[in-house]
């Protein structure tokens, strides 16, 4: 990973090692926000802006404070700080500064700060050892590999809602099934890098 | 008058085309490659076919026993995804894999959804996905034909080997590969035949043959026999002409279809090229079994008079 | 043991906690938004997991749509029972309601008793059913039986009886309207729980036009009007309609109904008995009965003629001893 | 020139060929006419006579109470037995009851008021209104309305439709072989009214001899005679207009926002016959066929005769029908009884046998997208009708549901048998009810 | 604004504590902790040079190895004589790098190779792991490139793993790579 | 609403329980059950949080304002999944490494936050140690069940002892990702199933 170029960087963490469909990441709010594509694209946008950000500013906390001061071991907790905050401060300036956009991706914030997603990502960055530029592309591909597969699930999701599903697998069982089925067509892309 | 009049809501006349008939024409033009097959891979094929399709009638029966609904194996689908299914097997396997293959494809893949027409995957294609991934070893131990079958490879992996065959065998059928997948030239007479009975339009097989073809032959540098080699072998023309076009998990408008033809065109491509799996139709066609609901709800076709 | 260590860790964690806690508190204090009150109260009492399980983008979300009503208090599956209890305290959900009331299918017509005109064959749905010459009954105003109040009724209240009418589960109802606002026939009212005796049919059309079609209709004919000890059931537009303002449920309508088109719960038939002993003879219930049940001379003992009342109850409001009660017979 | 068409659309069975051979002939004269106060689109008529007046063929016996609304006229001469309530086809209705006299003496209101080279366009419009004639195409728009398009909207195409698209029916098309000159009388006065200088009648290329015949009649004339692929519904006005002329009428919209009218051609016939001899609108022509009838005909009745006799007429039915169509198979109502009166718009009375009549139960949708294909206003059925049977009508209504001509195609082509338009008009019915409260 | 102080000294107090309780803990495991690492890494060391008893570390540029394959090497020591080379190689697999621990000794044997942390499939790939695929390279010569075949071994090449041929191709490439900087190394 | 202390602790284990009934904290659930062993371990290092950030915010409760309730939580239960995977790390090194990024992200589980929030800060540290015990055993439980059931299709053993013997072609994919999705989903509704049955 050290060395690998953007563009693997990116097929990798939005294809073949797709956050959500392979490395389990982000699991609850992909199956709680996707009952429609409208909210799933908003989840998806907001989740890839703030993983974006994210990304970068726990990269700076980890190499400028963590690291020199010797202090790797409060890493969770350093960064889950980071990332709240920055939520929060993403959402009190976004309300400030576009309402549209708010309105549009606002809503989606809270629900990020849980969101192990971004944990994850942020604590995978530094582990495979990424500079920054290998940072940023890696988060925003975690985060597209994250909207892309959470809006095709809404998708289809919609489309289940007219089906006839037998009882017992209706709600979350049949949503698992259907991750399944995702899943296996997302091996396809294995051994693309 | 003793009984009353019907009374019901225009139309009141139907087109005589239906399910079973559709799905009957299917099963039709694939008897020639079956025939070949079993000619070619002898009992082994036969017994891989039979047992794909008697097992998927069967779980069909069954489930839509247990669940009290209409039993509707006379529509020949379960038949065409166990023909399919087997279609996609190479004549080699060990019995148990086109029987839980076929289960696999028939209870979870389309009844856990609810039956025909309610899955949003190709339960044929998720089915030999879920094979492929889970006895690897199985499922990519091709034999070439004959009676004395030898264990061989498929001929998309032997590209540039000696033992490469020519594109006259691909195209005829005189190669190794899946029960399904070996002649080219029965499977695009079956084609023709959906074509001329209006079950399939040329839409999506020609989009995603065309595509893959102009991009094959651009990224091999203007190679026409390479670019012909790669359209005859492999499962291409068994996945174009009968797997893509499944109604149930393609796009139900034309401009969706063809997006879909083309996405199924690039990434078959693209993982032929560049990927782990030797085969990249199955899986493109799953890929864009996903993403169909997400294509057909941005290509909703302008309608008449509306301004967008 | 590596004091620095400690203590710088210390240091560090403790500045960024002081720094994004007062950063926080001073943020939320500036950029304060106005709240509905009541989406703070249920947001308050939420686990702001922000976990999305409840299929909302976040606990705000989630509160404004049980304050808006799109969601159940019990909708969150992380705060469980406690928290679903905690959301009804909060939306005080329990708001006094001056009367409970139900909703009640205003036909009786089903297959035993109405006529049909032609054979249906098409979408299971009141609404496709009545566009096609009002629905295959030869009554046009009587319920279609395909169902369409079922399917929009969530508490599972209402149902198609074996005959083919709706009927409502009285105990589910919640009077929440989503049926009648769907019934294509407007056929399903809002009455009180209590009341028992209601006119089941709602054909507007005249009486021997209607008798042809459905033996169980109200044809109009005012027996009920005239035989109301209370005013309280009036014909109007060929229909009889009771007002249950008025109504004592003493059911003389219903027993003199010629086609049985009023409905009433027998099992609550009452009759009013006279407690002798603190009878003193007034006779004022005498006077006020609608159908000379009471017997007694003035001063002595009254007694009722259970045979004649009629339960309306009276007698009850007249007695200035209270020593009237009701009686189930 | 190439045959002109639209996008989408079927091509269900014919079924012409037990009438399209079979001349007009006049029906027997009824006893009594049940006369239907409302036979159009827009408010009923209010009645001007009443028990026990004598009228005569062609008096007004109801008048208009609205502009949107034609008055009707009595069909026969003789004593009015009762204003009342009557079954007429999909339910009750206020008729006037008329007892023939059997003379059938004309009215002395009916007169020829000029030629179409006298009156002016306004004239026109005015008898075209006081004859009472309204959209015989099946609508029953009355026709005055669509001639009276508001200042700011110019009407420069004027179509007769002869497309007779439906199966089964025949009535236009007779109708068109053997009065084509009174047909071009009618367009003509159309154009005048509308002062449009080149007319279009558009027919169906399945019908080689009408377009003969027409083009003769329309020898001299500025009338271009389109013949038309034969594909249903190439008769719907919007899907004529875009094929005649490559416009679009806008969603929502009505055809004079693309500057055009389009009038049935038994319309035009009827426009020709009150210029002419000042008859009002009180008989048409109709197709009765089908499986179950003895002897299938075109018959010219007269407005109010039950139909009934007409069915006997036609040697009655051959075997017990099944269902009963009034109109043709894809557009047409069914009803639950004949014994109820002919009106302006009864195009056809179609009898099935008990076979035909029944449909296939439908299976699951298989999302062929056939229905997709077909429809000639780009919708699609299959969404908006599963959505609608799931409850979902706001999602039905977002996917256009509004915009469908209830045409059938989708219906008819779907191989599962799904009752698709059933669906759409189930999410059209809850719409309108739901924006009225 | 005096609420806002509270606030922060209260979320402080409650950072320092857990900062203090973390900074205790680290104290009181990294020793452990770090001996657990080493042990790994040696172990891995030890399994493909077992008689070796000591190593260390090789600057590789400062060697002139610029492989991008080859990410660490030692020498491998036993009482103070040079007796081999271990080094740690990253080919890429079926599912991304693989980490490979090459043993060669002096006299151009592999002494063995280990697979370490990798993200192959299990039950393919991840055989890897398995003596069955891994012991095959012991023992064998480094003068020729070793090959992979499909059937069967022999002495210059190895039998694939059956079904997963591209982490078996992966792993001798990364074998092949490390020969090649023994090579450059004992030169 | 009072519940006797066996029923605290019998609520997480069932009736609510964490992954069936709430569909919560799933990534783990689905990642790392590849082995019983790997989901029992995981299991009980989020009981451990779970119980151990529980009592500490019951003690707390008090001094925790309402505002700032969310950071103080969170700051409180990283502080302990810390403290686990340092100790995991040092004692069980080969736990820690196959559990890997899922140790770290024990502190976005959902089910703790939830507890905290739900039970911890409003009731005493003995009933918060019996509900933190209960829900946590409830998830221990069924990531072991699941990783059983993937274990013994997908790799033909339990807890690592081989069941079948050499002939047992196991179901590769249920190890695999798609496995956990498929194998959750099914179990799921077989549960749905059972419930009904009982209603
Ligand atoms: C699906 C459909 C099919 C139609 N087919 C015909 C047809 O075949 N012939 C016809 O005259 N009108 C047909 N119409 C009615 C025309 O759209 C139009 O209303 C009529 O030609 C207007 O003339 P009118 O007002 O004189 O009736 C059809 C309408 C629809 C919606
Ligand atoms: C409320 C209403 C107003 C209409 N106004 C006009 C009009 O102003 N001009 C016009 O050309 N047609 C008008 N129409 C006629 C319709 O465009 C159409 O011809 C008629 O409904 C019959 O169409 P059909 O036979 O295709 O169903 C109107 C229709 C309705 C229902
Ligand atoms: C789910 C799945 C996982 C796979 N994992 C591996 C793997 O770990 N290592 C590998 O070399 N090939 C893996 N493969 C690739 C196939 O087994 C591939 O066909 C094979 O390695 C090459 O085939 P051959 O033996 O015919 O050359 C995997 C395939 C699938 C579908
Ligand atoms: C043109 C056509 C292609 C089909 N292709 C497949 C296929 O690839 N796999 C399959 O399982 N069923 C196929 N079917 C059958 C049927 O559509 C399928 O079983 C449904 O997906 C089940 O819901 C096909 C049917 C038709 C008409
Ligand atoms: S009450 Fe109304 S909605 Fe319910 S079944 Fe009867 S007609 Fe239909
Ligand atoms: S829909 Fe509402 S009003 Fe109607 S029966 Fe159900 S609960 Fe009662
Ligand atoms: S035609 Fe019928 S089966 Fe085909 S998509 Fe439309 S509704 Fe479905
Ligand atoms: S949706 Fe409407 S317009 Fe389209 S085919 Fe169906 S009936 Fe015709
Ligand atoms: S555990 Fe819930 S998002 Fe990962």
């Amino acid at each position: 990973m050290q060395n690998a170029s953007i563009f693997v960087i990116l097929v990798s963490s939005i294809l073949v090692n797709n956050f959500v469909l392979s490395r389990f990441l982000g699991v609850c709010p992909f199956l709680g926000v996707s009952k429609q594509v409208d909210t799933s694209i908003g989840m998806g946008m907001a989740v890839t802006f703030v993983m974006t950000i994210a990304g970068v500013i726990t990269y700076m906390v980890q190499y400028f404070i963590l690291v020199p001061l010797h202090l790797e071991y409060l890493q969770i907790v350093a960064f889950i700080l980071v990332i709240a905050s920055l939520v929060q401060f993403v959402e009190i300036v976004l309300q400030k500064i576009s309402p549209t956009l708010y309105q549009a991706l606002g809503v989606f914030l809270p629900l990020i700060t849980t969101n192990c997603a971004v944990l994850g990502l942020a604590i995978l960055n530094i582990d495979d050892k990424l500079n920054l530029v290998q940072t940023i592309f890696r988060s925003m591909g975690g985060a597209i590999g994250f909207a892309l597969a959470i809006v095709l699930f809404a998708g289809i999701r919609e489309k289940i809602e007219l089906s006839d599903v037998p009882e017992p697998f209706k709600g979350f069982p049949i949503a698992l099934i259907t991750a399944s089925l995702m899943s296996i067509a997302f091996l396809g892309f294995q051994g693309l890098v | 008058m003793e009984s009353k009049l019907i009374v019901s809501s225009s139309p009141h006349i139907r087109s005589n085309q239906t399910v079973k008939s559709i799905m009957r024409d299917v099963v039709i033009a694939l008897v020639p490659a079956t025939l070949y097959s079993v000619y070619i891979f002898r009992m082994n094929a036969l017994l891989t076919i039979l047992l794909a399709i008697i097992t998927a009638v069967a779980t069909e029966a069954v489930i839509q026993k247990i669940r009290k609904k209409p039993i509707t194996i006379s529509d020949w689908s379960a038949v065409i995804t166990g023909l399919l299914l087997a279609f996609n097997l190479p004549a080699s396997v060990p019995w148990w894999i086109p029987v839980i293959g076929a289960i696999f494809a028939i209870a979870i893949v389309k009844h856990a959804f609810g039956g025909l027409g309610q899955n949003f995957m190709n339960p044929a294609l998720a089915a030999r996905a879920f094979l492929v991934a889970s006895w690897p070893v199985e499922m990519t131990s091709w034999i070439s034909p004959g009676v004395d079958a030898v264990s061989t490879a498929t001929p998309l992996t032997l590209w540039g080997d000696k033992m490469q065959p020519s594109i006259m065998d691909l195209f005829i059928g005189n190669v190794g590969g899946s029960l399904g997948e070996t002649s080219a030239l029965l499977l695009i007479i079956g084609g023709i035949y959906l074509l001329y009975r209006g079950v399939i339009k040329i839409t999506i097989p020609g989009m995603y043959i065309g595509t893959f073809a102009i991009l094959t032959f651009i990224f091999s540098g203007f190679d026409f026999t390479f670019t012909l080699y790669s359209l005859v072998s492999g499962g291409l023309m068994l996945g174009a002409i009968y797997m893509a076009t499944d109604y149930v998990s393609s796009p139900v408008n034309t401009k969706g279809q063809l997006i879909f033809a083309f996405g199924c065109g690039l990434i078959t491509f693209v993982i032929r090229t560049y990927g782990g799996m030797a085969e990249g139709v199955s899986f493109s066609i799953l890929l864009m079994n996903v993403a169909t609901p997400i294509i057909e709800r941005y290509t909703t076709p302008k309608i008449f008079g509306g301004a967008k | 043991m590596d004091v620095k260590n400690i203590l710088s860790a210390g240091l560090s964690l403790a500045s960024m906690g002081l720094v994004f806690g007062a950063g926080l508190a001073f943020a939320s204090q500036k950029f304060a938004v106005e709240k509905d009150p009541k989406v703070e109260a249920v947001y308050a009492v939420l686990p702001s997991a922000n976990c999305g399980g409840c299929g909302y983008a976040g606990c705000m979300q989630f509160a404004e749509a049980v304050v808006r009503g799109d969601a159940k208090p019990n909708g969150c599956p992380v705060g469980g029972e406690s928290v679903a209890e905690k959301i009804g305290d909060a939306l005080g959900v329990e708001i006094e309601e001056s009367e409970k009331m139900i909703a009640r299918v205003l036909c009786k017509g089903d297959k035993d008793h109405c006529a049909i005109k032609y054979e249906y064959s098409g979408l299971e749905s009141c609404i496709s059913a009545n566009m096609l010459e009002s629905g295959p009954k030869a009554c046009s105003f009587g319920c279609l039986g395909k169902g369409d109040c079922v399917s929009v009724c969530q508490f599972d209240a209402i149902h198609i009886n074996e005959k083919g009418v709706a009927e409502v589960d009285y105990e589910k109802c919640t009077a929440c309207g989503a049926c009648i606002e769907i019934c294509p026939k407007d056929l399903i009212e809002l009455v009180p729980a209590t009341q028992h005796v209601v006119v089941d049919c709602k054909n507007e059309e005249k009486g021997g036009f209607v008798k042809k079609n459905c033996d169980i209709a109200c044809i109009a004919c005012g027996i009920c009007e005239r035989s109301c000890p209370f005013d309280a059931i009036h014909v109007v537009n060929n229909i009889a309609s009771i007002d249950y303002e008025k109504c004592t449920q003493c059911m003389i309508c219903y027993e003199k109904c010629p086609t049985n088109a009023i409905s009433a719960d027998e099992t609550k038939k009452m009759v009013a008995f006279i407690e002798e002993e603190n009878c003193i003879g007034c006779s004022l219930c005498k006077k006020r009965c609608p159908v000379d049940a009471i017997e007694g001379e003035i001063k002595g003992k009254h007694k009722i003629d259970p045979e004649k009342c009629i339960g309306c109850g009276e007698c009850i409001e007249a007695c200035p001893k209270d020593t009237i009660i009701m009686k189930n017979i | 020139m190439g045959l002109l068409t639209f996008r989408g659309g079927i091509h269900p069975p014919h079924g012409k060929k037990y009438s399209e051979k079979k001349a007009i002939e006049k029906a027997e004269e009824p006893k009594i006419v049940k006369i239907p106060l409302s036979q159009h689109i827009g408010a009923p008529c209010k009645p001007i006579v009443e028990k026990g007046d004598f009228v005569k063929v062609g008096q007004k016996i109801g008048e208009p109470l609205a502009f949107v609304s034609a008055p009707v006229h009595s069909s026969v001469s003789g004593v009015v037995k009762a204003v009342k309530s009557e079954k007429i086809a999909g339910g009750m209705g206020n008729c006037v009851v008329i007892e023939s006299d059997g003379k059938f003496e004309i009215s002395e209101e009916v007169s020829s008021k000029g030629t179409v080279e006298t009156l002016s366009g306004k004239e026109i419009l005015a008898i075209i209104k006081d004859a009472g004639i309204v959209g015989m195409g099946g609508a029953g728009f009355p026709t005055h309305v669509k001639l009276s398009p508001p200042p700011d909207k110019k009407i420069d195409l004027l179509i007769l439709n002869g497309a007779e698209c439906e199966p089964y029916l025949t009535a236009d098309h007779r109708l068109m072989l053997e009065r084509a000159d009174d047909i071009v009388y009618g367009l003509k006065a159309l154009m005048k009214v509308l002062d449009v200088k080149k007319g279009y009648i558009g027919i169906e290329n399945n019908k080689p001899d009408a377009i003969k015949v027409m083009t003769e009649a329309a020898k001299g004339e500025n009338i271009v005679i389109q013949p038309l692929k034969t594909k249903y519904p190439q008769g719907a006005e919007k899907q004529l207009i875009n094929a005649i002329s490559g416009r679009e009428v806008p969603s929502g919209g009505l055809p004079m926002e693309a500057g055009a009218v389009v009038n049935n051609v038994a319309t035009a016939y009827a426009i020709a016959d009150a210029i002419k001899t000042g008859m009002p609108l009180i008989k048409r022509i109709c197709t009765v066929t089908g499986s179950a009838i003895k002897e299938p005909k075109n018959l010219e009745i007269l407005v109010g005769t039950d139909l009934t006799e007409i069915v006997n007429q036609c040697g009655g039915f051959k075997e017990e029908p099944g269902k009963i169509l009034l109109g043709g198979p894809m557009m047409g109502r069914a009803t639950s009884s004949i014994d109820v009166p002919s009106t302006k718009t009864t195009s056809g009375i179609l009898a099935f046998n008990r076979k035909e009549a029944i449909i296939e139960e439908p299976s699951l949708c298989i999302k062929c997208g056939k229905c997709v294909e077909v429809c000639p206003i780009n919708l699609l059925p299959v969404y908006i009708s599963a959505n609608a049977e799931n409850g979902n009508f706001e999602k039905a209504e977002k996917l256009n549901a509004m915009d469908c001509i209830e045409c059938g195609s989708c219906s008819f082509v779907c191989p599962s048998k799904r009752r698709l338009l059933e669906g759409i008009r189930l999410t059209k019915n809850r719409i309108r009810s739901k924006k009225q409260k | 604004m005096k609420e806002i102080i509270t606030l922060g000294l209260k979320l402080l107090l409650i950072s320092l504590i857990a900062a203090l309780a973390l900074g205790y803990a680290n104290d009181a495991t990294k020793d452990k902790i770090f001996e657990q690492r080493e042990m790994a890494n040696k172990e891995a060391r030890i399994a493909v040079m077992p008689d070796a008893d000591e190593f260390e570390k090789i600057d590789l540029e400062q060697k002139g190895i610029t492989d991008d394959i080859i990410q660490e090497g030692y020498t491998a020591i036993k009482s103070d004589s040079l007796i081999g080379y271990v080094f740690k190689v990253i080919p890429k697999g079926y599912g991304g790098a693989v980490e490979v621990i090459v043993g060669i000794s002096n006299d151009g044997k592999l002494t063995g190779v280990r697979i370490g942390n990798m993200n192959e499939t299990p039950g393919l790939g991840a055989k890897s792991k398995d003596i069955e695929f891994y012991g095959q390279y012991n023992g064998m010569n480094t003068t020729n490139e070793i090959g992979v075949s499909k059937s069967a071994s022999s002495d210059t090449e190895i039998k694939a793993i059956s079904g997963a041929t591209i982490t078996s191709k992966a792993v001798t490439k990364g074998v092949n790579h490390a020969i090649d900087a023994f090579k450059g190394l004992s030169k | 609403m009072s519940k006797t202390k066996l029923q605290i602790f019998t609520n997480g284990l069932y009736k609510e329980n964490a992954t069936f009934y709430q569909l919560l904290g799933m990534c783990p659930t689905l990642a790392v059950t590849t082995s019983a062993v790997n989901g029992l371990g995981m299991g009980l290092a989020t009981t451990a949080v779970l119980v151990l950030a529980n009592m500490a915010i019951s003690l707390l409760r008090n001094f925790i304002p309402n505002k700032i309730r969310i950071p103080s939580f969170i700051v409180v239960i990283a502080t302990f999944v810390t403290i686990i995977g340092m100790v995991m790390e040092g004692y069980l090194p080969a736990l820690y490494s196959a559990l890997g990024l899922f140790i770290p992200l024990i502190v976005v589980n959902c089910i703790i936050l939830g507890r905290a929030e739900a039970f911890a800060y409003s009731n005493n540290v003995i009933d918060s140690f019996l509900d933190g015990l209960g829900m946590g055993l409830g998830f221990a439980l069924s990531l072991t069940i699941l990783g059983s059931v993937r274990e013994i299709l997908g790799a033909g053993s339990i807890f690592g002892f081989s069941l079948f013997g050499a002939s047992f072609k196991p179901v590769l994919i249920m190890i695999l990702p798609p496995g956990a999705f498929l194998a959750l989903g099914i179990l799921m509704a077989i549960n749905n199933k059972y419930k009904s049955r009982k209603a």
